[in-house]
């Protein structure tokens, strides 16, 4: 199984700060698709993604047990 | 000693600047960020901060670690609010000594711009008629391959 | 508020800081300048620092209003610190509060600079083996005019 | 009668913070020339004065009751 996070505006159009699903096998993009089409999650074309707290490419493939994060453009300071 | 911290309460400024203290260091520069009323002429009444904050931690960290790399000499510190803040609160503190003044300046510009990039914390403004998520790139920056570029990663 | 200060006492750093917290104000930088051990490979023990006090507040308050001219909406406070001064302790804290952040960095830096140029204060370094007063410039620069060239003084 | 102010090591060379003598209507220039040899001044070609806590040039006429301060190169900061 494998955690998926929501933050900012993503958390608001989840409505949840993460979700537990079967991603594994699964690459970034991939899950990234399925997820903005059942959520409607806006710009996610700008939306950075991590796994286990390190910054991912969308042809990443998902492990189970991995964490992921939809990381909206940030901005912190 | 945490140097790179995220933390719900009021930032001490002094304890961060207590951390870089070294007898190498003829500098220390702090950059201390704080809430402005003010934003293209809209009042802004407060901001909620809300970080990925394991993750946030670990980026912070990875900053300083490029800093004590790029500028030989330097020691780095950065505490980041989150949760509520009204105007003129502190958001984040980066507080860095080197030997020599103009590397305090540029290592310390350096972290923010850094923050601004790779740092998973994000602000929603509250105006008196809404609120709003602020992302600096919304607008002007796509990641086509779904992360930031190595440029913008290790530069 | 006295913004620009010469004081006998350790200097509180906060107290600096909030002499230029505004409503209007997105960012605020300090300089803090530290006593360092080691200058280019000499152990100083201790520093003491003397000031034509009356003057160098003035010229402080000089620096302060070249800097809020130059940098719109910003705001500085300057505290210098003379007579014996160790290893680690704090000469000088300037804090400069402006809108946006690149300001805050380029104006602190310009009033370091110009406390370096024209402000009446001098630091007499000891060693194990002697003392002597530092002039930064007691090597590479003469005034043959007997002051500041113009350049110098409102660059 | 005019005060005159000397700091860091021309303080040490004269061996008092201040003297007290009448330089009115002498020029800046002129009275450092004095004191210089009077006091052996050293490296008198990089210190700048100042009158009445404003830097002054060499051709400035000093007046009575001007206060007169010789200003080594500064090292605070």
């Amino acid at each position: 199984m494998n955690k998926v996070l929501f933050f900012a505006h993503l958390r608001d159009a989840v409505g949840k700060e993460l979700i537990e699903i079967n991603a594994s096998g699964k690459t970034v993009g991939e899950l990234k698709e399925e997820l903005t089409e059942k959520y409607h999650l806006p710009r996610m074309e700008t939306v950075m993604t991590a796994i286990n707290e390190e910054f991912a490419s969308n042809d990443e493939v998902i492990q189970d047990g991995d964490e992921i994060a939809f990381i909206p453009p940030v901005s912190g300071g | 000693m945490k140097f790179f911290e995220i933390t719900k309460e009021p930032i001490n400024i002094q304890e961060v600047i207590d951390k870089v203290v070294q007898r190498e260091a003829g500098a220390i520069t702090t950059f201390i960020g704080t809430v402005r009323e003010l934003t293209h002429g809209k009042r802004t009444l407060f901001l909620i901060y809300e970080a990925y904050e394991s993750m946030a931690v670990k980026k912070l960290e990875q900053i300083g670690r490029e800093i004590e790399e790029r500028w030989q000499g330097s020691k780095v510190a950065i505490t980041h609010r989150v949760g509520r803040l009204d105007i003129t609160d502190v958001a984040v503190v980066i507080a860095v000594s080197t030997p020599h003044r103009a590397d305090a300046y540029e290592a310390n510009r350096y972290a923010i711009e850094r923050i601004k990039e790779i740092v998973p914390i994000w602000k929603k403004e509250h105006w008196e008629d809404g609120e709003e998520w602020i992302g600096n790139q919304l607008e002007t920056k796509a990641y086509p391959s779904g992360k930031p570029e190595e440029d913008d990663l290790h530069e």
